[in-house]
């Protein structure tokens, strides 16, 4: 039980130290490549200590689920970092949630999100909830059939489970059904944290924002939660392709030389997953909304392939 | 002895309601006659289960279960529409509906009543001498009897529309009993050869019965063809049942429910009597692939006139949030309750063409809840009618729950206890004849039966529930009368208590009845 | 006059008289005249109580007696008088035509004794019979034909009092049929049969009258406004 | 374990509901009174059905007796096992619940309705729901099924001024007999072969079963339960009825009423046909999936709360058909313990829905109750006026759309894991249909969680959108309680899940004999796991604790900012315009507005803009507008064949024209053609 605890607290802490240093890394590649000097790679988290010590301004019509949401958000966030393997392949909470739980709770976390930008009464909101409901919507299928095609793999939905499978597998991942699978799970990501060509994360304008209508209300210590949820739960949901798909560097246990081993590797594989999203949002413009289920529905065939392949080859 | 006086009262009264010209003595020797004739109908039952078939003047009257049955319910029927009548004709009486026919050269108000104070006694009379007759020619004689005393029935109002009822009623079952005499006198032929007297017993069931095994075929055939369109017309089945709407909407209701519930049961008990000649001589095929081809077509006639009339198609209902249904609305409910009792001579006529043990036994007791069933049916359509001046759906603006909270909910139950909904007893009986039809291995016949009775419920109840049900018109209370509601409320309890239990002795009566049909004892 | 115990004679009469009752029927079909069909009516009746009386003699069946007797006069005489009566006091317009025009009507009557025909051979072999062959056996396919033929009378005019000449032969015909197969029904059951048909065609009378008056004329095909 | 007095807890249940019935009727002329007797009675009914169903699972072994009944020939007889027992406690739940919340409710009725008749038809439909449960011959299977069918059609017409509702109702009592019909005729089958009317001699009998019969069996139950639980192509009566009852009875109607089509399915497919084909188990499959995509997508176009919990209804028994024929798939293909967990799947969610469908029609039954209105485009707001409804309403919600950790993840946590494993146990091309299924199963929870987010926030947040919902009071304090105890049930069953298993061992032994329920539970209790090796695990508890415990560091950071400046409160960004009012609001039409241009092709969606101007249309006095979409089902199938069939009538009417010479006739024509068929020799 103590083990699991100082697991779970060491993970937690590695966790939350390395989201935002990932999305300040996003945001200065992004420039470099714009041939931008772009911020400073900590800026991110000058940005939340800030914003930790301003004062608040709560909309008048807003009610108490305004003010639930950014700690429900940052919380489950948090809690989905603790179930999935980042340096090690056992992750400290995996055996009380799979890879189910990882997507429902990211999806409790969406809902109370929607919930809150519909409390301000604005249009904004209503307008960011809606698209971000809608899209996340159709977006699901297309994760589940990839998610089913890698768990059938290991015939669990444990994610600790599906690591320790993939390990085993060396060179598992060149299979075409993982291909697949990892094309339609990345399309899912680049949807799911509201990069480019689905949604613009750095623009307040009303035609092309989703994320970012939703908590266009809020500010200091819950724009704060809200920004350390939202690089969070890009984090995990990269640090979940990563190690499904190139699993080579995880280690097996929490020794101290496992465990550095394991970060060191687990970093370079975030950075080069990091430079491929990038490079993706740099080349691609913002598709129109109607545009954007096409793109879902693409990811959905890629899962449909994945799955199909997985019995025929 | 029982016999003859079970035919001596109703006798009597005739007469002395004709001489006695006044109403209230009118009611109560009609009343007093038909209470005494139930008495005797019961005790009949009873005596009979003890002591097996009783006859009298050497077998010229003869009573069976079968025959005890019938006039069980031909004394109940005719006792419970006696004490509606008297509700009935006085709301008649006061809202002037004998003006018109007066003008067409019909009788004053008064001897109106005591023509339908001494007729129906008639019509009784004739009713239990069809059960009660030994001799198929005094049955033939007795339904005919029937006839003519319901033609003046028909004729009661004297309109226009009752006149062209009552002609139609007329020539169709005049026509019709000459074929069923037809069938008789050639099922005395075939007899005949066999038996070779002369005397009056070589028409008599009871000896008929005995060796009808001998009787000659090809005969006995067409004699079986001759009376199924003969009673069939009486009984109802299409397609000979063209009379039925137009008599049941022109006759007064008491009338109309008697005709209803009481000659069906006496032309189907005249068909089952030749049913068992013929199955016991010809076996069990010929006699019951016709009847099932006659029950169908009833039942699909009486469908799609259910339907028709009514245009209360089932899937018109699903039209929700598409443009208003098209219900082509019957314009009149009186004659949806003609089409109902169609409907229902075909079931018993199908459930006897079914056979078996099974199938008898539905028909049996398809026949005694309906009898009771279809009079309250009656009654309520009456109330509604008076209270609205009108048998038209169109010009009933519908929330009579609101001014008639007694008659509207019975007539929403009773339209769910005619039409076979569970809790009440027809279910029972249409299970049994379910389970008949499937035993004896008719597959597709059996779903077309409960796709009809399906078909029939929604048709029905979607327009008693559209004339019961919505907002209050503001009509003015009409539960006033203390006859029409006691006859109303009394036959509801009956119908309820019913639903979960039987008097052991009536269904003993009615087993035993099974057991004459389907052994021929 | 020993031809008056001659079986063989009394066959011959009744056959000659029940063919002559089927050609009067047949005529009748076509006829145009109210009353004149009426009279037709009435001799036929006649000539079936004599038959009734013939077949009552040679076969000594004394209960045949009394039902010739009351043919000849309720059918033969009682009512006709009382039609005729009806006819000359309410009727201007004496000139009839059925529905389906005379020559087809006549056809379609011969077709019908026709079945008669072949219904009466399918069930009735006076040959083989045990019982000796009883007199007047061969009428039975007349009967037939004359109940089919007078079904279709009344499905074919448009009068109501021909409707109720129509089931009167209609009567006749069973009449015929009874006394042919079975020398008639026993006695009581004749007597309950004449009583009926009597009453019912009182009724009726009774019905053409009240229609005559509502509807001033005795066009049934006017009778149409109860539908559906 | 000494026999518990189950059969004693159950008579005096079912004695309570008839003596609670008559005695409602009788006093309905003092409401006051009557109202305590009806909600009073109906309540202790529901508690010792409760306890009846509870003894019921501990003792683990049926319990049968029979009454001999006043109608010879058919016997009432009873048998009380594990599945009556499991689906007379969801029956002893809602109804105690409705009957809390009723007590308040029926208040309004006081003045204007009568209250003796509807206590009558609530006990009516509590009695027979019971017996429907516990009947163990068909015929008092029919008996009560159509009274059940008849006590909700006078319930659901209870309000029946208005031409909706009546016409609504007669729809439901019309699919009802066609469903009560098809299963005459299915038993009537059934009994043809086994000779007796018991389910136990069906039971036997199954095995001489043809394949035919079976077949034939198999689809008439499936159309006759089909219907009841408003499956897909047979749904159009729900959306229509449960709407217009009463709030109290339409959260009975769905919870409990639609399940009586499922316990029927679960009784009949897994009990009495012996072992079905696998295109059964795969057809129900099918349709289960084809119910909750529909279901969910027609919900997420109402913008009228009742009607669009009506099609989420829809949507969770389709989610309950997956489970079900999953169950029978596996069952068919030799692998009971797949099919135990399938079948548990669907259970659990049947119990599940019962609780939060009912929480959430309560909800909208208060918040009509108080607002007058169930339309919500003229809601808002009610969040400040009504706070514990809309607590109640949020719990449901975020339930129904089965996110974690309440009760509605872990049912659809388990029919995930059984449509996993079913790609792995069976063979050929099916084993492609179970993931599809699966990311279908996705597809309706994120639809579901959009619908609810629409539902809860446009009737609850921001400001209020009409006059109805500005000035409003929190609905009365029995009907926050009777909502109370629901979302407590949701918590506890969705933290709890684990203990809650146990109830399926004897019902899983039973069904397929296989004890499935405990030893689904691993980790001291605490986690849930799909009974295969290695097998995917969860714990709401965990998963629970975890989200309290990582709040407190959340909470701490906030504290870091506010500790320096109270939060104020200031007007929303409102770029400049003179300050927001609610027609700024987004509404429901327009929240939904993505989802029906992506689904265009389903929803043919029709829209109609009138500009009203008297100068110029570019400043127009008034805009209409109207958007509606095509009901596909009603336009394609239902309204075709009725107009079919109203053509055919119209032509039988001419049969009956008046002339007496066209009577004669027929009689003519079928006397020649009979006599001639009675010649030949």
């Amino acid at each position: 039980m103590i083990g699991l605890l100082a697991k779970a607290g060491l993970q937690l802490v590695l966790v939350l130290l390395v989201a935002p240093l990932l999305s300040g890394i996003i945001k200065t590649l992004k420039a470099r490549l714009q041939t931008r000097r772009g911020p400073n790679v900590l800026q991110s988290y000058r940005d939340i200590f800030k914003l930790l010590r301003k004062g608040m301004v709560i909309p008048e019509t807003a009610s108490w689920i305004f003010s639930a949401t950014p700690y429900i958000v940052f919380v489950t966030a948090a809690l989905v970092g603790l179930m999935i393997p980042m340096a090690t392949t056992d992750a400290p909470l995996s055996l009380f949630g799979g890879v189910l739980a990882v997507v429902y709770l990211l999806a409790l976390g969406r809902f109370f999100l929607a919930l809150g930008g519909l409390d301000t009464g604005s249009s904004f909101g209503g307008l960011g909830s809606s698209r971000e409901m809608t899209l996340s919507a159709i977006a699901e299928p297309a994760m589940m059939l990839a998610i089913f095609t890698v768990a059938l793999a290991a015939s669990s939905t444990n994610l600790s489970e599906m690591a320790k499978v993939a390990v085993s597998q060396s060179w598992k991942f060149l299979a075409p059904s993982q291909m697949l699978a990892f094309a339609a799970l990345f399309i899912v990501l680049i949807a799911e944290t509201g990069r480019i060509p689905v949604d613009n994360p750095a623009t307040h304008l009303e035609l092309t924002m989703i994320h970012e209508a939703m908590i266009l209300e809020y500010s200091g210590p819950y724009l704060a939660l809200l920004e350390w949820g939202a690089s969070l739960k890009q984090l995990v949901l990269m640090t979940l392709v990563v190690n499904t798909f190139f699993p080579f560097g995880l280690s097996s246990d929490w020794t101290l030389r496992g465990l550095g081993l394991g970060l060191v590797f687990y970093l370079i594989k975030m950075l080069l997953l990091a430079c491929l999203i990038v490079l993706v949002e740099t080349t691609n413009a913002k598709l129109r909304l109607f545009r954007v289920p096409e793109l879902l529905m693409v990811s959905f065939i890629f899962g449909a392939l994945a799955l199909i392949s997985t019995f025929l080859f | 002895m029982i016999l003859l006086w079970l035919l001596i009262v109703p006798l009597a009264a005739s007469p002395l309601a004709f001489f006695l010209r006044r109403r209230h003595l009118m009611e109560a020797v009609n009343l007093a006659a038909f209470a005494v004739l139930l008495c005797l109908a019961a005790a009949l039952g009873v005596r009979l289960l003890r002591s097996g078939p009783v006859s009298v003047w050497d077998g010229f009257f003869y009573a069976d279960a079968l025959s005890a049955l019938v006039v069980l319910l031909s004394a109940f029927v005719a006792l419970v529409c006696s004490i509606y009548a008297v509700g009935y004709f006085r709301h008649d009486e006061s809202s002037g509906v004998f003006k018109e026919g007066e003008e067409l050269g019909g009788g004053r108000a008064i001897n109106k009543l005591r023509e339908y104070y001494a007729l129906t006694p008639l019509f009784v009379f004739s009713m239990i001498l069809v059960a009660l007759a030994n001799n198929l020619g005094i049955l033939w004689v007795a339904i005919e009897g029937t006839t003519l005393a319901s033609v003046f029935l028909v004729m009661f109002y004297g309109r226009e529309t009752s006149l062209e009822a009552a002609w139609k009623y007329a020539i169709i079952g005049g026509v019709g009993l000459s074929m069923a005499l037809f069938g008789t006198i050639l099922t005395y032929y075939s007899a005949h050869q066999a038996l070779g007297t002369d005397t009056l017993a070589g028409l008599n069931w009871s000896v008929l019965v005995g060796n009808a095994s001998q009787f000659d075929k090809p005969t006995m055939r067409l004699a079986f063809i001759l009376i199924l369109l003969g009673y069939g017309t009486k009984a109802g089945i299409a397609p000979m049942h063209t009379w039925k709407p137009d008599a049941y909407s022109e006759a007064p209701v008491p009338g109309a429910a008697m005709l209803a519930a009481g000659v069906l049961n006496c032309a189907l008990y005249g068909l089952v009597r030749f049913y068992i000649l013929s199955s016991k001589c010809l076996g069990q095929e010929f006699a019951s692939h016709l009847l099932i081809l006659f029950g169908l077509l009833s039942m699909g006639v009486a469908v799609p006139f259910i339907f028709a009339s009514h245009l209360l198609i089932l899937f018109g209902l699903l039209s929700m949030g598409v443009a208003v249904p098209f219900i082509l609305v019957q314009k009149n409910f009186r004659r949806m309750l003609a089409y109902s009792s169609i409907d229902h001579s075909g079931i018993m006529v199908l459930a006897l063409g079914f056979g078996g043990p099974l199938g008898v036994l539905g028909m049996l007791l398809h026949m005694t809840f309906h009898s009771i069933t279809k009079p309250l049916l009656f009654f309520c359509a009456g109330n509604v009618q008076q209270q609205l001046k009108t048998d038209l759906f169109r010009e009933a603006k519908g929330g009579l729950i609101h001014s008639m909270p007694l008659t509207g909910a019975a007539f929403l139950m009773v339209t769910l206890a005619v039409t076979g909904a569970p809790p009440f007893s027809l279910f029972l009986s249409e299970f049994t004849i379910l389970r008949a039809g499937f035993s004896r291995g008719y597959l597709v016949l059996t779903i077309l039966f409960i796709t009809f009775l399906v078909a029939i419920f929604s048709g029905f109840l979607i327009h008693i529930a559209n004339l019961v049900l919505g907002p209050d018109p503001g009509l003015p209370s009409a539960e006033t009368c203390r006859w029409k509601k006691s006859s109303v409320v009394g036959l509801a309890l009956v119908i309820i208590v019913m639903g979960f239990w039987i008097p052991a002795p009536l269904f003993r009566l009615i087993q035993h009845a099974a057991d004459i049909v389907t052994s021929g004892r | 006059m020993t031809f008056l115990q001659d079986p063989e004679f009394g066959d011959r009469i009744i056959t000659l008289m029940a063919a002559l009752v089927l050609v009067l029927q047949i005529a009748a079909v076509g006829q145009r005249w109210l009353v004149s069909s009426i009279r037709i009516f009435a001799v036929q009746s006649f000539l079936l109580a004599a038959i009734a009386g013939i077949i009552a003699y040679f076969n000594h069946a004394s209960h045949i007696y009394v039902a010739a007797l009351l043919t000849l006069i309720l059918k033969a005489a009682l009512l006709p008088w009382v039609l005729e009566r009806l006819v000359r006091r309410i009727e201007i317009r004496r000139e009839i035509e059925p529905l389906i025009n005379a020559p087809l009507s006549i056809l379609i009557s011969g077709c019908l004794t026709l079945v008669g025909y072949v219904v009466a051979q399918s069930f009735y072999h006076p040959e083989e019979t045990s019982v000796r062959a009883a007199l007047g056996h061969n009428t039975l396919a007349v009967a037939i034909a004359l109940f089919l033929i007078g079904f279709f009378t009344m499905l074919n005019r448009r009068k109501a009092l021909t409707q109720v000449l129509g089931l009167l032969s209609l009567e006749n015909g069973l009449f015929l049929a009874a006394i042919s197969l079975t020398y008639g029904m026993p006695l009581v059951v004749e007597l309950g049969i004449f009583f009926d048909v009597l009453v019912a065609v009182m009724i009726l009378g009774i019905l053409v009258f009240r229609i005559r008056e509502a509807f001033d004329s005795m066009d049934v095909s006017k009778l149409r406004k109860l539908r559906e | 374990m000494n026999t518990l007095p189950v059969g004693a807890t159950f008579t005096l249940s079912v004695a309570l509901y008839l003596v609670g019935a008559l005695v409602s009727l009788a006093s309905w002329r003092k409401p006051a009174l009557c109202r305590y007797i009806c909600c009073g009675s109906a309540l202790a009914g529901a508690i010792f059905g409760g306890f009846a169903a509870v003894f019921e699972i501990l003792q683990g072994t049926p319990v049968r007796w029979s009454i001999s009944s006043g109608i010879p020939l058919f016997a009432y007889s009873f048998d009380y096992d594990a599945l009556a027992g499991f689906f007379n406690l969801t029956l002893a739940i809602l109804a105690g619940a409705v009957s809390i919340y009723s007590f308040s409710y029926l208040k309004e009725f006081e003045g204007k309705r009568n209250i003796g008749f509807f206590g009558f038809l609530f006990h009516l439909l509590l009695l027979s729901l019971t017996i429907v449960f516990t009947a163990a011959n068909a015929f008092l299977f029919l008996i009560a099924w159509e009274v059940m069918a008849l006590a909700a059609y006078g319930l659901v017409t209870f309000y029946h001024e208005d031409r909706e509702t009546r016409r609504a109702g007669l729809l439901y009592i019309v699919m009802a007999h066609i469903d009560a019909g098809c299963l005459l005729l299915g038993f009537a089958l059934l009994m043809q072969v086994s000779g007796s009317a018991a389910f136990a001699s069906f039971r036997t009998a199954a095995v001489h079963l043809s394949s035919s019969q079976q077949a034939v069996a198999f689809v008439l139950f499936f159309v006759g339960f089909g219907i009841k639980a408003g499956v897909i192509p047979f749904h159009i009566w729900l959306p229509a009825a449960h709407p217009v009852a009463p709030s109290n009875i339409s959260s009975l109607l769905s919870g409990v009423v639609l399940k009586a089509g499922i316990y029927g399915m679960a009784r009949i497919f897994l009990d009495g046909l012996g072992i079905l084909p696998s295109w059964a188990g795969l057809l129900v499959l099918i349709v289960g999936v084809a119910s909750a995509v529909l279901g969910v997508l027609y919900a997420l176009m109402e913008h009228d709360l009742k009607r669009l919990l009506a099609y989420h209804s829809i949507e969770n028994i389709g989610i309950i058909l997956i489970g079900l024929g999953a169950a029978l798939v596996f069952r068919v293909a030799g692998h009971p313990q797949l099919a135990g967990v399938a079948l548990i799947a669907a259970l659990f969610h049947t119990l599940n829905h019962a609780i939060f469908k009912c929480l959430l029609f309560l909800g909208a039954g208060s918040v009509l109750h108080s607002t007058g209105t169930r339309n919500m485009e003229e809601l808002g707001g009610l969040i400040r006026p009504m706070p514990v409804t809309a607590f109640c309403f949020l719990i449901g919600a975020v339930a129904i759309s089965g996110l974690p950790p309440l009760n509605g993840f872990v049912s659809e946590w388990l029919t995930y894991q059984s449509l996993l494993a079913g790609f792995g146990a069976t063979g050929g091309l099916t084993r492609i249909l179970f993931p599809l299924a699966g990311s279908m199963l996705a597809l309706t929870g994120a639809l579901a969680a959009a619908c609810f987010v629409k539902a809860f926030a446009i009737t609850f947040l921001a400001l209020p959108r009409g006059a109805k919902s500005s000035l409003v009071r929190e609905a009365p304090r029995s009907m926050l309680v009777g909502m109370g105890c629901l979302m407590v049930a949701c918590l506890s069953l969705g933290l709890g899940a684990t203990w809650f298993l146990h109830v399926f061992d004897a019902l899983t032994e039973q069904l397929l004999g296989q004890r499935v329920g405990t030893n689904l539970i691993t980790g001291s209790g605490l986690v849930l796991s799909a009974g295969v090796r290695h097998g995917g695990t969860v714990s709401t508890a965990v998963i629970g604790i975890g989200l309290l415990v990582l709040l407190i560091p959340a909470v701490l950071l906030v504290s870091i900012g506010t500790r320096r400046f109270a939060s104020r409160r200031g007007p929303a960004w409102d770029c400049g315009l003179p300050g927001l009012t609610e027609d700024n609001e987004y509404t429901a039409t327009a929240f939904s507005k993505a989802l029906r241009m992506i689904f265009s092709v389903l929803y043919q969606p029709r829209r109609e803009i009138q500009t009203v101007f008297d100068v110029s249309p570019y400043f127009p006095k008034a805009i209409h507008f109207e958007s509606e979409i095509e009901p596909t089902f009603e336009k394609r199938l239902y309204v075709p064949l009725k107009d079919l069939l109203l053509r055919f009538a119209t032509r039988m009417r001419a049969i009956q024209a008046g002339s007496i010479h066209a009577y004669l006739a027929y009689i003519f024509v079928t006397l020649v053609l009979l006599l001639l068929f009675g010649v030949r020799p």
